[in-house]
């Protein structure tokens, strides 16, 4: 059985359709990428599965029960977490309490116990040490006392993603992780990736960097315009047409080639 | 938080060292009496304060240049509540805490002095307000006085000269303010014995800058006349209103418009305006030749040569609250104390003020009647006793 | 860890507090001025106030412009069930926090739908209405002439009528209350209000319930301004709707602006400063009658100027400038 | 009731409501080129009757002296953007608004030192009865009223139009960044929006001065009324202001008539607030992007 089952996913603005009876599966402990042009839909895909956007048709299926209609912090206590293409990050906060705060998730914490708590917490202390913790499986571990507004480009990236790992997802969706990485930075992020993936949690994710992408992704989703127009492993990918086709029209554009 | 709290620290105790050392200072020998006042000088009732505080200070000085009361000058301190209540009550209690004063002068509005009483009775200071709402003795306190006529008086005065003049079905338009919530509450007791019928009660807001709604209203209901209780500046639109809707009936008043302002702002919709309100207006009145006709004109006189303008009702309240309290100064024998001094005033009898003629008891702090009232007509700008 | 070590580690954060309750508690040693406890208890009682409003705009990033509307139904509801129905001082102040909280739960569901000026806007108009009936409900509130001689606190048979007695009791309120927030805001749900107020995207991709939280907090805030009502009713003695309108709830905004967002150290300061503000004529010693006279007159002019000056010069507030003295001193220490 | 009677109701919700209107559009201006809501724009109001008042005291002809009121208040519109928010541009709205709280504290203040504690006069612009209309009195100053508020929407209608200014204006209120991407000025349509906003709400109050009197603390008021207004329309959609501003002002008069002059505000507000929780974006307001 999958994991995350979409099934006819669509959202229309206005009289354009932004993503167009999309479907498709994640398995357990997968790496799964979405690319395609620009305005492909690739963005609306992920809000739509994650509650930040709602869907006009279609349904999510995130083990076993139905996505669309909750709240997107309901859709990440389920286990579904994701980060955002523009980084929306705690910019006044260090890298530690940015990730602290997400790994407050499923402790009790409400107004009252909070109000009258006079020494630490056991659940305050586990979470300072799982917020370290997940700094060094990104590799970031040296920013844990930088506020998140002075980090490096690529760090930001990686913060994101201990970020929303700390809500101890099943699922992530990754939205161009690599995006304004350099070479070093993108070698960081694919072995972080790894290791998450052998933690148990499977990924999907949006990304431009075709190399990363062929490396990582066990498979594979094109959308153009709002639709799915293939899917299947890297080497399928690379050979086929209507693929191919997408980027070539987008590349060559209206100017020629 | 560490440096937080010493500022804090400082910030608490920056007042007490202020304060331990404010008392000292009084002159030896012939001490001055020392006589607060809570005066709205600036907030929404600077109109009031005002005109208050000028009244005082003349009379004081008066006073003092011609030796005192029983050889001893009389010292007012002036406090500012802004028109609010919480600071006329803390205002109360400094003066009487820290400038250990004899009575308290004021406040200028109802709401402020019912909220200095507590800590006076509490301290044993006699109030004398200069606010005009029933309530401040009505809902009796043996250390509350008050010189205004409340609409306890002025009311069923208004009302029977309506009905004299056969104007018995009666349209009501009051504010939701003070003064137009007490006026209304003793319009609907007062109504059926005074002979009239109330044909429409409508209320507005102030600030308000429209009431022709209202108007068109009591238009429809077709009254006699139109009783507008009401202060500032909205009584003027009322009147401007009333004229543009062709309303034919007369308009009645009482001494919420019986300021030059209301003139000024109605204009022409002032003509014919009938108000019901103490002597001071037209001196005149009084009936020349009194001691009231002579304190009037000598007030008025002296009020005109040092501010340039004519005292309003306001000054005539505080004219006559620091009056009474000088005359009851002087009638002490003995320890002059707060006490002395409120037992002092409950013995007023037959002072002469420019509100009328006080006669306080244990029972009667506000001391005037009915008779102190007479019945104006505004006519080319300015006022005339009805006939 | 030593056990030396644990004990400061677990006193630091509140070090400022504890002073604070020294400083509180030194007052009336030194004087036992009624007008300076006066004056002190309506310090107290914004204090708790903005304690609240501190965590709704500070924290949660939520403004309110009706906050003085909840401290009313504080004080009436407290001033209404003492008084007039005789019930304990204790079962008052229960129902006025309960009742503000209550009030504020029933605004925040529709109104935290809505962001920046037209919360504004919603809770604005919640304030004017809210006086209309303070105004209206004379049977309840007295009307415009206000309601009086509203008893003094009383716990388990021991009246609190003396001024030392009101400030220690409204004190003791403000200290524990700024002790239990102090708490909220290192714990989760001040992480969660941080997290909101920076960006609410990214509290969401945190799993962070932020209308749950929005609503809660907004309740809060409106639970302690509905205890600081009922303090200051029974400790004042009288409460007209004129104390409860939009003005004072634009004051409240104010401090907590002008103390910082983010801080509670920053607007707690702000609210003792400028409550004494108006005060200060009679709390500073060695000022001259003149001085004095013109203080008074110009004291809105000085208000507004401080307001306007405070924003431009120190945008961060009064809690900016504490953090960047602590930095400096950290700093120090660490070189 | 009859249809005189009722349309009476309806002329005295549209004087009140065309004066809402011009506030309230002073509130779209600024929100439009700034995103700050002025709570200062009350004070304008007030500005504009008492300088008016002032300088007919001079011995100005009342035209003169309205037209000197308005130009004054317009400046002093400018010089509060410039001295106290230009160099606030980076910091947030609601931050902003405490400053212009603050300035409303300030202007009302001295208006109090220097035109003095009292109601102020002004005469009417041509004095004389009110005209019948089929059995409805309308007030020769309504006329006024109405005729100043058209002529001074349809300038900001041309403005907005027809001239590069206007344009900014525009690009400014859909998209502040955008605007100056594109090379826009933004500071000097942000001065030049506090200048019009002032101007507007110092027009109301010269043409209501001669009906209602004003003074030092006539501002606050009518402020509430006029952000309701823009609010109730739709913040930041001229047009939307002053509906909103009709409506409102129709609302109030119509609570008084069928229902009670003492709750009329209440009435208002809680359809305002209806209005608000079911259509965040105002009656007639275009749906927006959440700004905080």
């Amino acid at each position: 059985m999958s994991l995350l089952a979409v099934r006819g996913l669509t959202r229309r603005f206005g009289g354009l359709t932004a993503v167009d009876a999309v479907s498709f599966d994640v398995h357990e402990s997968s790496i799964k990428a979405v690319i395609g042009p620009n305005g492909a839909g690739k963005s609306t895909l992920f809000n739509l599965i994650t509650g930040f956007d709602r869907a006009d048709e279609g349904s999510v299926t995130f083990d076993g029960a139905a996505l669309v209609g909750k709240r997107p912090d309901a859709i990440v206590r389920a286990g579904l977490a994701r980060t955002f293409q523009n980084t929306e990050l705690f910019e006044d906060l260090t890298a530690l309490d940015n990730v602290r705060i997400a790994a407050d998730v499923g402790h009790p914490g409400g107004f009252l116990r909070s109000a009258v708590r006079f020494r630490l917490a056991s659940g305050e202390r586990d979470g300072a040490a799982r917020a370290a913790y997940l700094l060094r499986l990104t590799g970031i571990d040296g920013f844990a006392d930088t506020l998140a507004r002075d980090l490096p480009h690529g760090t930001r990236r990686l913060l994101e993603i201990a970020r929303a790992l700390a809500t101890a997802p099943r699922l992530m969706l990754l939205d161009e992780p690599a995006a304004g990485l350099n070479g070093a930075e993108t070698r960081t992020l694919i072995d972080a990736l790894y290791r998450i993936r052998d933690e148990g949690v499977a990924l999907v994710v949006v990304e431009h960097d075709m190399g990363l992408v062929m490396e990582v992704a066990e498979e594979i989703v094109v959308l153009d315009r709002g639709a799915k127009i293939a899917e299947g492993p890297p080497l399928l990918i690379q050979k086929d047409r209507a693929v191919i086709e997408a980027y070539l029209g987008e590349e060559c554009g209206d100017d020629g080639c | 938080m560490t440096r937080a709290a010493a500022a804090l620290l400082v910030a608490v105790c920056l007042p007490v060292v202020g304060c331990s050392s404010a008392d000292t200072g009084a002159d030896e020998g012939a001490e001055p009496y020392r006589i607060g006042a809570v005066l709205s000088l600036t907030g929404s009732y600077a109109g009031l304060g005002i005109p208050e505080k000028q009244a005082i200070d003349l009379e004081v000085a008066r006073i003092n240049e011609a030796g005192g009361i029983n050889g001893r000058e009389i010292e007012v301190i002036y406090e500012d509540d802004a028109t609010d209540a919480a600071k006329a009550q803390a205002a109360a209690v400094r003066l009487i805490d820290e400038e250990g004063v004899l009575a308290i002068i004021g406040a200028s509005g109802t709401g402020h002095t019912v909220a200095m009483r507590s800590d006076a009775e509490r301290a044993g200071v006699p109030i004398v307000s200069m606010a005009g709402g029933s309530v401040i003795t009505d809902d009796f306190s043996e250390w509350v006085f008050q010189t205004p006529w409340p609409n306890r008086i002025v009311i069923p005065f208004v009302l029977k000269q309506m009905a004299a003049a056969g104007r018995t079905n009666v349209a009501l338009i009051s504010d939701t303010g003070g003064y137009g919530v007490d006026g209304r509450d003793y319009v609907l007791a007062h109504a059926q014995e005074a002979g009239v019928t109330l044909v429409a009660d409508e209320t507005f807001n102030a600030g308000d800058t429209d009431m022709s709604s209202q108007l068109t209203k009591i238009r429809a209901a077709d009254p006699d006349a139109v009783l507008i209780w009401a202060a500032g500046k909205e009584a003027a639109i009322i009147a401007r209103n009333a004229r543009q809707l062709n309303m034919q009936q007369p308009l009645y008043g009482g001494s919420g418009i019986a300021r030059q302002e209301f003139i000024d702002g109605a204009a022409e919709a002032a003509e014919g305006v009938r108000l019901g309100t103490g002597r001071i207006l037209v001196p005149e009145a009084f009936g020349e030749g009194t001691e009231a006709y002579a304190v009037a004109t000598d007030f008025i006189a002296r009020f005109e040569a040092e501010y340039g303008a004519k005292p309003d009702i306001f000054a005539g309240h505080a004219y006559d609250a620091i009056g009474l309290i000088a005359d009851a100064l002087g009638r002490i024998e003995g320890d002059v104390t707060s006490e002395a001094l409120r037992d002092a005033l409950e013995e007023t009898d037959g002072w002469v003020g420019i509100d009328g003629t006080f006669t306080y008891s244990p029972s009667d702090h506000n001391g005037l009647t009915e008779d102190e009232m007479v019945l104006y007509v505004i006519e080319g700008g300015t006022w005339r006793l009805d006939d | 860890m030593s056990s030396v070590k644990r004990i400061r580690l677990f006193i630091t954060p509140y070090l400022g507090l504890i002073a604070a309750a020294l400083a509180v508690a030194a007052v009336p040693l030194v004087t036992p001025d009624r007008y300076v406890l006066k004056v002190l208890v309506y310090v107290g009682v914004n204090v708790i106030v903005i304690a609240g409003l501190a965590l709704l705009f500070g924290h949660a990033g939520q403004i309110s412009m009706g906050h003085a509307a909840f401290v009313g139904i504080g004080a009436y509801t407290s001033a209404y069930l003492v008084k007039t129905l005789d019930a304990p001082w204790l079962v008052g102040v229960l129902a006025a926090t309960v009742l503000a909280a209550a009030g504020g739960l029933v605004l925040a569901l529709p109104a935290l739908r809505l962001r920046g000026h037209y919360l504004a806007m919603a809770t604005l108009g919640f304030s004017e209405i809210m006086y209309v009936v303070f105004r209206e409900a004379r049977a309840i509130t007295g009307g415009n002439d206000g309601l009086g001689g509203i008893p003094y606190p009383e716990v388990a048979g021991l009246k609190i009528d003396t001024p030392v007695g009101v400030y220690l009791l409204v004190w003791g309120v403000a200290l524990l209350t700024l002790l239990l927030v102090l708490n909220i805001l290192r714990s989760r749900p001040g992480r969660a209000m941080r997290a909101l107020q920076a960006t609410e995207n990214g509290a969401l991709a945190c799993g962070i319930d932020t209308v749950g939280l929005k609503i809660r907090t907004f309740a809060l805030s409106a639970a302690l301004a509905g205890l600081a009502g009922a303090l200051y009713a029974h400790g004042v003695g009288f409460i007209s709707p004129s104390t409860f309108g939009l003005d004072q709830s634009v004051i409240y905004m104010a401090i907590v602006v002008v103390g910082g967002a983010g801080s509670l150290a920053g607007p707690t300061l702000a609210a003792v400063v400028l409550t004494l503000l108006p005060y200060a004529d009679a709390l500073v010693p060695g000022l001259s009658k003149d001085t004095i006279a013109v203080m008074q007159d110009w004291e809105a002019d000085i208000y507004g100027l401080a307001m306007i000056a405070v924003v431009i010069f120190a945008p961060a507030g009064i809690g900016g400038l504490l953090k960047r003295i602590r930095l400096r001193g950290a700093g120090e220490v660490r070189s | 009731m009859d249809a005189a009677e009722f349309f009476q109701y309806v002329i005295a919700g549209l004087k009140s409501g065309s004066i809402y209107a011009l506030v309230a559009l002073g509130f779209t201006m600024v929100y439009g080129a700034t995103g700050i809501i002025n709570f200062a724009q009350g004070e304008f109001f007030m500005l504009g009757g008492v300088l008016a008042v002032w300088f007919h005291g001079l011995g100005l002809p009342l035209p003169v002296a309205g037209i000197a009121a308005v130009a004054a208040t317009a400046l002093i519109g400018i010089a509060f953007e410039r001295v106290a928010l230009r160099r606030q541009r980076s910091a947030s709205p609601l931050v902003l608004v405490i400053i212009t709280i603050g300035g409303s504290m300030v202007m009302k203040s001295l208006a109090r030192h220097l035109f003095g504690p009292d109601e102020l006069s002004l005469p009417e612009f041509t004095p004389g009865p009110s005209v019948d209309v089929a059995g409805v009195a309308v007030e020769r100053q309504a006329l006024w009223v109405w005729g100043l508020t058209i002529v001074a929407v349809l300038l900001l209608a041309w403005l907005y139009r027809r001239t590069k200014l206007g344009r900014a204006m525009r690009a400014c209120s859909i998209s502040h960044d955008a605007a100056r991407l594109m090379g826009i000025d933004t500071a000097r349509v942000a001065m030049v929006s506090f200048g019009i906003a002032a101007a507007l709400g110092a027009l109301a109050g010269f043409a209501v001065t001669p009906l209602t009197q004003t003074s030092w603390d006539a501002g606050a008021a009518i402020g509430v009324k006029g952000f309701a207004a823009a609010i109730l329309g739709g913040l930041g959609n001229p047009v939307a202001t002053v509906i909103g501003g009709l409506v409102l002002g129709l609302l109030e008069s119509l609570s008084v008539a069928f229902v009670s002059s003492t709750y009329k505000d209440v009435i208002s507000l809680v359809v305002l607030l209806v209005v608000l929780f079911v259509r965040p974006q105002g009656l007639f307001g275009t749906a927006q992007r959440g700004k905080v």
